[in-house]
Formats: structure tokens, C-alpha cells, sequence
């Protein structure tokens, strides 16, 4: 299971890809900012495909652990976020810190490339946007009422 | 070319994010054409469901894995309609 | 103070360098590992110049925020260690993934290339050395005993 | 060289680590000529206190900060010499 409703608990993460042997991990967290766009965020929800996302993740895991000689650990928080929240953690463990900054940071970009997850952002204007790296300014305006009102 | 076919499959289509918000639902049950491609569906979707602010390309997966548009698809599958991801 | 002979809470560290506008956060931990240079470590010491070793952390938290938009956290551990036990740690947030990667490597390489820390392993076999990354093996066995005998 | 000066400055020599332990001692107070410069010191060091087995080149610091081995000491200074370093 990689995705989660609950807070990321990242000393479990952490322990999960510890061993003996494994003396470097490099653990990447990504949380709630503040504001995005130029805009100050209020509240952020993220949503998934997640039968998909489960496995698109598990797949991130097995072809990083193939890649290098490492050990993966890799949660996604779905649902109501907070400022400051950790939205997505990754943690990698390896003999040598080298392969563990390489696969941290290929995993990570992974996730952004390849898991169906969508993100809902509130901000202090009232105003809902969705979050599309694809657009210009990297949001799209939630028009539900309007969208709605159409039919 | 969807109409030719006389056979018809029942295919899930899953809406997600700003997509189930543009169509207003997110799920439909589709009936379409046997031999329909993935990429058909998404057009048929277009006209039939009011649905023409999806963009002219979008994200597929089929049965929860990405699929190209020209996949064929088969009675009972689920076709995902993905926005842009956004996670991490 | 960057050195500390109690054992180092990760959390605390993430939480020393997390803002709302610093949503990445790249971290790095350097655990004691079972095994160097082909032997079973069956404990571990860590010394240190502690006033220079002081200076030099935090010259080096200095000069990484100036480098990038980033604020560091940094922790070493001194003393009697176990096998598992995190030995040093490095937080580092940023807006932008990119930036907190390349900040958190960036310290944990001037971290051993500057900080006078040594390290003294103890083998199962009952035999010491301490660690020389200029040694071929990358250790010099430890001769105490023979050497105050010369005197 | 050494020799020359009539006046002469202390200096605490401190040892870490495997020079310690090859020295058989962490601190050791030096009475030095005065312009004597740090690699001199660690010259005397190896004559005068059993130390050959210190290599040719090592690193030193001079009250906390590195520095060069053509570095003047002055009296009352703290001269370090570090083993290669083990951190991390």
C-alpha cells in the first residue's frame, strides 16, 4: 500500500528500508506550501486513481530497486492536507550514499510523472483551482457552477 | 465508422479531477461499437455528454494501466480519462 | 551545536528547517553499518577537534544557504555507537525539489571533506582500526599496545 | 634553523585519534623558537617526541582553523594535527 488518508509517518518509512548493510538514506518529503501561483493557498485536497496509482507505485519501487542496489520506501497522502502536511515521502537505503541521492531523486520524479494523483487547491480569495503542471501558470480554474449549470 | 458495427460492448468510463468536474459525473457506462479504440470512446464521450471541454488529447488508461488511444477495447473494460497528474 | 553525543532525532531536525513556503525537503542520514573493508564491525567510536568540527558545520550550513535558497539542518553524532545507529544527519528545505538535492549532497561531501571527525571500528574478531579514506582498504589497524611499548 | 632564535614561544600541540594514540598522548606542550612556522613544530614533534610514525604530510589547524605548514606560530597558539578525516 503506498497510498494513504493518514498523516505520513516518516520514522515508520524510514525503518522500513533500514538495514545492516544499508548505511546511507537519502528521504525525500514534499509538503503543503503555503501558496502556489501567486497565490495564498488555504486548503489542498489531493485525489487518486487508486487502483492505478497502487500499482504505478509499486512499479516505481521494483524498477528502482532493479536499477540500483537500493531499498525503497514510498508513501502518498490522498484527501484534506493542511499547510505544512507531508504530501508524498520516499525513502531510500543503500551501502553507499551515491546510489541513495540517484534513486531518491529518480523515484520522486517517477511519482510526478506516472501516479494518477490530482490536486485540488483552495485559496484565501474563496477561489478552488486545480493544479496542472501542463497549463500556463500551472493551474486551471474549478468552475463547477458554472460547468453544472450548463446541462 | 463507430456505427458500422452491429455487435455493441459495455465499457466503464472513469472521470477524474477537473474532468469529472468539466463532465459532471465520474462515471459513465458507455455503450459503443465492438472494435471501438480507446481513443473513439473518448470522442463519443465528447459529443454524447456534453463532455467537449475535455482537451483533444487526454491521458487514457484502460483497466488501470495507460493505454495508447488506438487501443481496442473490449466489452466490460474500465477506460480512465487521466488530467494532467499532480501528485507528489 | 552540530555535534552531540545523544542519539539524534530526525524529527527534530526536519522540523528545525520546514516552513510553510519550503514544501521539499531532502534528508540525508549515515547510519553505522555490520560491515567495512570486508570485516564485522561490532562497535564503533566516533572523536572529534570539537571546537574547529563546531566552525567548520557551521561554515558549512553558512555557505549552503548562501548557495542556495535553502535553510540546513545538520547533526553529527559523537562517541560509542550500535550498528543501526544514525552517526550523522542533514535536512535541507527548499521550495523546489532540485535545490533541496543538490544542497543536501553538497553538504554531506563538505561534511567529510572538512569536519575533523574520526572513527575507531572494532571488528568481531576483537581486532580495531581506524578509518582512513587515504589508506588502501580504507583503514589502519590500530596498534596501541606496540606503540606505547616503544617508548 | 630552529636553533637560531634566542627567544622562544609555547605552543599546545594536540593529537587525534591514531596520531594520538601512535604519539601516546592528545596535548603536548611545545617550547619552540619564536618564528618557528607548523610544519617545523611537527618536525620537532617526530624528533623529540617518539613520533616518526606521523606521516610526511598532515593536516593541520591552527586554534581551530586549518592552515598551512609555512604558517608562523605565535605563542600561545594551539597547533592541531589531524588525521585524515572520518566523518560522515
Amino acid at each position: 500500500m503506498y497510498l494513504t488518508h493518514q498523516p505520513i509517518n516518516l520514522a515508520v518509512l524510514i525503518a522500513q528500508v533500514s538495514r545492516a548493510d544499508h548505511g546511507a538514506i537519502a528521504t525525500f518529503t514534499g509538503a503543503v506550501r503555503d501558496s502556489h501561483a501567486g497565490r495564498k493557498v488555504s486548503a489542498l485536497s489531493y485525489s487518486s486513481y487508486e487502483s492505478m496509482a497502487e500499482h504505478e507505485c509499486a512499479g516505481i519501487v521494483r524498477e528502482t530497486e532493479a536499477k540500483w542496489p537500493v531499498r525503497v520506501a514510498l508513501m502518498h497522502r490522498l484527501g484534506d492536507l493542511a499547510i505544512g502536511d507531508v504530501a508524498v515521502a520516499v525513502s531510500v537505503a543503500s551501502a553507499h550514499r551515491d546510489d541513495a541521492f540517484v534513486a531518491c531523486r529518480w523515484v520522486i520524479d517517477q511519482v510526478k510523472a506516472r501516479v494518477p494523483i490530482w490536486k485540488r487547491e483552495t485559496y484565501a480569495d474563496g477561489t478552488v483551482a486545480w493544479v496542472d503542471p501542463t497549463a500556463p501558470g500551472g493551474i486551471v480554474m474549478s468552475r463547477p457552477d458554472a460547468e453544472a449549470s450548463r446541462g | 465508422m463507430l456505427l458500422q458495427s452491429t455487435m455493441s460492448i459495455t465499457v466503464q468510463a472513469l472521470l477524474f479531477a477537473r474532468y469529472a468536474e468539466l463532465v459532471g459525473a465520474d462515471r459513465l457506462t458507455l455503450s459503443l461499437p465492438d472494435g471501438v479504440r480507446a481513443g473513439d470512446a473518448v470522442s463519443h464521450l465528447r459529443r454524447q455528454h456534453q463532455a467537449d471541454g475535455l482537451p483533444p488529447r487526454v491521458l487514457l488508461a484502460v483497466n488501470g494501466r495507460q493505454a495508447a488511444p488506438e487501443r481496442v477495447l473490449e466489452d466490460g473494460d474500465e477506460l480512465a480519462i487521466l488530467p494532467p497528474l499532480a501528485g507528489g
